[in-house]
């Protein structure tokens, strides 16, 4: 079993730990813009797409890399993008009547 | 790859971004800092991606800038869709999500810059198999959603014997390739079988259950990429994958425990199909209707007043003419409070989007445990479109399929008045006993016709 | 700099946050007990005092590592038993009437 | 040490013994699940303890076995000491927690099984600097807790100077270390330099923020247990030490805030000295005392009755005589609860604790924000041996020491009666306004004893 692996274990669980504990406080209202914010952060998968794209050891490879970049890079931009539309729109009453 | 040198020069960048990305989920926690939680996400993500730019094994750029702005060129339009179309966005998103990771344990198998040892050749196998049913399965679950599949549940006999056993082949190749990493032949096989499965996973299930199937789907992306992490080792990936993975998780339960049912329910139970027919057995009952115009006048006469908003506002649009009509009734003086089930429409948080959409302020909008209450003081509980939420069967009735639901208490308020178009059943397929009560009334039409009439005839009384 | 500080950093900032968000979270009533806790699972570096106290290297080590063995066992032992002896006290009023 | 060949071995023991770790803190927020936490604690530090013992690196069990011994044997009876000794108990424990890491890393500085380069001498001296100061530092609080060593700050011009050029000296020469490997003969003055430093840190402070200084020692022999599990590459350890380090952290900014003061001035303020003097300067008011039958007299009528406990309860020890006078009120039908401020007593969560141990039902201990509303409904607050707790100034003086502190809204009930045994300040060494106040009356003596005469008058009444 090489080494990496019980650190990354570590990692996984303690994040798992991190993300249970954050993800059951976001208020239900928040419900649908924590699904597409989280889809963002899962992509960064693009770091290892880009690695595959660009180190050119076969087309194959290479074209398959650029396949998952862009797939990928879509998720960042656009779980982003609709994240932060989406959160644009909650206002409280409070602050609406400044 | 070469992670080793890969890891020494990126490491704090992605230590880095690894922290902002756990930020940006604490700040998402409330409507005030969660626009600060996408800014956190949005640097640290933007710090990753440019430290992997400057890694030494890059050696030609071309197809890594052309990629990127395809992919761009993709995000943005997707960033911008309607709101009603977020729940197809997100299985389309976790379709890509899966894809890429899929592609890049397939690549990393064929390429691998070490030979592939036993236990490699384990995480791969379990990377690329969760990576590709997580793909077919989120496309179809998009289909379904965007109405271009048929969304009733598609059911044969012995399906679930067949789906496990083609699951079965997909887990039992992985194994063979553990035990002799050297028949890298059957790899693809194990590809085709696990994207087979995907399908056949998603597609007898209901289209009004997609949205559980979505958070699920959502936790094997999420935890695809972690594995994919393990086999990069790249911790980065590892915790961003650990986050994704338990928020989909977190919010299935959350879900299934709002509509009180299981997991096992939802993905073997083809819900929404046999319960659909037992509805139509009921004896016929009176109740009463009533106008846009008497509608207006109760709800002018009112000092409370809760409007519940269902799957029924969402698919009318009917948002900001909900909006206007709570505009008009506050400036009577009437206090009107939104009462939002954690599963009403067809997605965790859906109504809230909706309303917040236009340009309801938050603090109105109420969860159920907050505002069921309050109830016994309203004197309107006005539904739009809502109907198993409200089901008071789930209380009282052993038999009905949703009994143990926690739903809103809208028969204790003095009125109850219920836009919908017919007296045909909800998601769940049952009657609901609400509309037979006395002091419920019926407004029979589309929630935005409907609502835009209520709005005018106050305006005109007004006037 | 050695390949594992990093994965210990990893390791370290995560269960940094873990500890962050859970102890934020410990009722007050309990922060006397919370205390005595966290002592006793500090006292955990007791594994790495016996290592030391066992490898048997140097007359000086064994000494050091049998002295810091008694220290931090002294403390698991001694931290566990009074939290518990402290939770133990703590009754609802409910518990206390069945 | 061996440390990746020790990993392989233990690894799955000791992950198993951070899972538990981590669930044993998760459970203790509550008081229904806190006594599972201490049992999954117990078993993975059980695990975690056992698979070390079958370390192929050990060769020799005789001393290990001895250690453990007297470790035990130490442990139990500093398990078993009295409730009241409880702080200087945990400042002893943090300077054992602490003396065994410093040592450890003596140890691996002598005996490193590689040579050691500079990044690890770098670890190593951050680590030892820290617990030994940490040693030193708890001892000396423990001292004035215990009250071996004077409790007023020790003070003398230009002290900060001094100690800062002493903490400089250990830094400094552990950057020659660092700078210069070879250098070895160095080390035990920095570990001297740091001993001195922890002394030289903590005698000036009053023996009242002992409590404030404690967390700050906690966090610190937490830090270097999780340095040590770098310089050792033990997971656990970095686990552990961060949980243990967060913990002493957050409670001593709970603390610091709970006083309304700042790390800064905790550290170098030498507060409780100065700020006595000036307490005598007040002009002479006249306060109504009253007597124990009196006393029972009010209370008897009373129809809800609050108790803020406080230092001087935990001085007297009269916590089980408190538990007496709530138990023959609440039989007459008098709603009694208990006021718990976070800073009350010397302990962060101290009042808990005791009245916990006194049998009062933990349900009836009210924390100060979910009270002070009830204040203006309730007859009689009784305030036992509390004082800048309840000190209205902090709320309205600008020119108090502690304005601004956060405090019981005792004031507001019809009748304050407080039980201390003179007209002496309490710990912020500052006059109470309360006590010259209309509806005050003071009841003069010590708790322990004036509450069992309360009782006795009480239980005559009644028969
Ligand atoms: N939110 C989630 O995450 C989630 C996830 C999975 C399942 N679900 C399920 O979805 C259901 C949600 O409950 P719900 O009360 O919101 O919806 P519902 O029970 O599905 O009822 C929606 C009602 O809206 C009416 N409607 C449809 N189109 C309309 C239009 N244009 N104008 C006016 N009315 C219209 C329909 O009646 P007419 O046909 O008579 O108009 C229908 O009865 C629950 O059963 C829940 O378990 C939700
Ligand atoms: N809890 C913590 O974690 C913590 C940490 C750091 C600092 N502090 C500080 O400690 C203080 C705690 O406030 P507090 O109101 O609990 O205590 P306090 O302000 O220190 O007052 C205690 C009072 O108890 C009386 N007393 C002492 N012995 C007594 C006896 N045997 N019988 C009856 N009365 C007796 C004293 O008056 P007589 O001498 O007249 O009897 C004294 O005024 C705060 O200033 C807080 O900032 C607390």
């Amino acid at each position: 079993m090489p080494a990496d692996f019980i650190s990354n274990l570590y990692v996984f669980i303690l994040a798992g730990f991190v993300g249970f504990e954050l993800i059951k406080r976001v208020s239900p209202l928040l419900h649908t813009p924590l699904m597409s914010l989280t889809n963002a952060l899962d992509a960064i998968v693009v770091v290892a797409a880009i690695i595959i794209a660009g180190r050119h050891q076969t087309t194959l490879t290479t074209a398959l890399g650029a396949i998952a970049v862009a797939a990928s890079f879509s998720n960042m931009v656009g779980g982003f993008f609709i994240t932060d539309r989406m959160l644009r729109m909650f206002k409280s009453g409070r602050s609406k009547k400044q | 790859m070469n992670a080793p040198a890969l890891q020494q020069y990126l490491d704090f960048a992605y230590i880095a971004a690894v922290v902002l990305f756990i930020l940006s989920l604490k700040w998402l926690s409330s409507p005030r800092t969660s626009r600060w939680g996408v800014l956190a996400g949005e640097i640290g993500a933007a710090i990753a991606v440019i430290a992997t730019l400057f890694n030494p094994e890059l050696i030609q750029y071309k197809w890594i800038v052309i990629a990127l702005i395809i992919g761009a060129g993709i995000g943005i339009p997707l960033g911008m869709v309607k709101m009603t179309a977020v729940p197809q966005r997100t299985a389309l998103s976790h379709a890509f999500g899966a894809m890429s990771a899929a592609i890049i344990g397939i690549a990393e198998f064929y390429v691998g810059t070490a030979p592939v040892t036993r236990f490699e050749m384990g995480e791969i196998g379990l990377e690329v198999i969760i990576g590709s049913l997580t793909f077919t399965g989120s496309l179809i679950a998009a289909g379904k959603l965007q109405e271009i599949l048929p969304q009733r549940p598609i059911v044969y006999r012995g399906q679930n014997i067949v789906s496990l056993a083609v699951l079965g082949s997909a887990l039992g190749l992985a194994i063979v390739l553990v035990v002799n990493p050297a028949y890298t032949f059957l790899f693809p096989f194990m590809v085709v079988v696990a994207l087979v499965f995907g399908i056949l996973l998603v597609t007898p299930i209901g289209g009004a259950d997609m949205p559980t199937v979505i958070s699920l789907l959502n936790s094997y992306a999420g935890f695809s990429a972690a594995l994919l992490g393990f086999v990069l080792n790249s911790k980065v990936l590892v915790v961003a994958g650990a986050l994704d993975g338990s928020s989909g998780f977190i919010l299935s339960v959350i879900m299934c425990k709002a509509m009180n049912r299981s997991f096992t329910n939802v993905l073997f139970g083809a819900f929404g199909q046999v319960t659909a027919s037992s509805a139509a057995a009921h004896e016929e009952r009176t109740v009463r209707s009533a106008s846009p115009e008497e509608a207006a006048g109760i709800l002018e006469a009112a000092s409370k007043v809760v409007i519940v908003p269902g799957y029924g506002m969402a698919v009318a649009q009917a948002q900001h003419k909900v909006r206007e009509l709570y505009d008009s009734l506050t400036k009577r003086g009437v206090d009107v409070q939104f009462a939002i089930h954690p599963v009403a429409g067809r997605m965790p948080g859906h109504m809230n989007v909706l309303l917040a959409e236009a340009d309801v302020p938050y603090d109105h909008l109420k969860e159920m445990d907050e505002i069921n209450g309050d109830f016994p003081q309203t004197d309107v509980a006005l539904i739009i479109g809502a109907n198993d939420v409200t089901n008071p069967a789930a209380k009282t009735d052993k038999s009905s399929p949703i009994y143990g639901m926690p739903v809103l208490d809208v028969e204790k308020a003095h009125t109850t008045m219920v836009i919908k178009r017919s007296m045909n059943p909800g998601f769940a397929g049952i009657d609901n006993p609400l509309y037979y009560m006395d002091n419920t009334l019926m407004l029979f039409g589309d929630a935005k016709a409907f609502v835009t009439n209520i709005v005018k005839e106050l305006s005109n009384s007004h006037g």
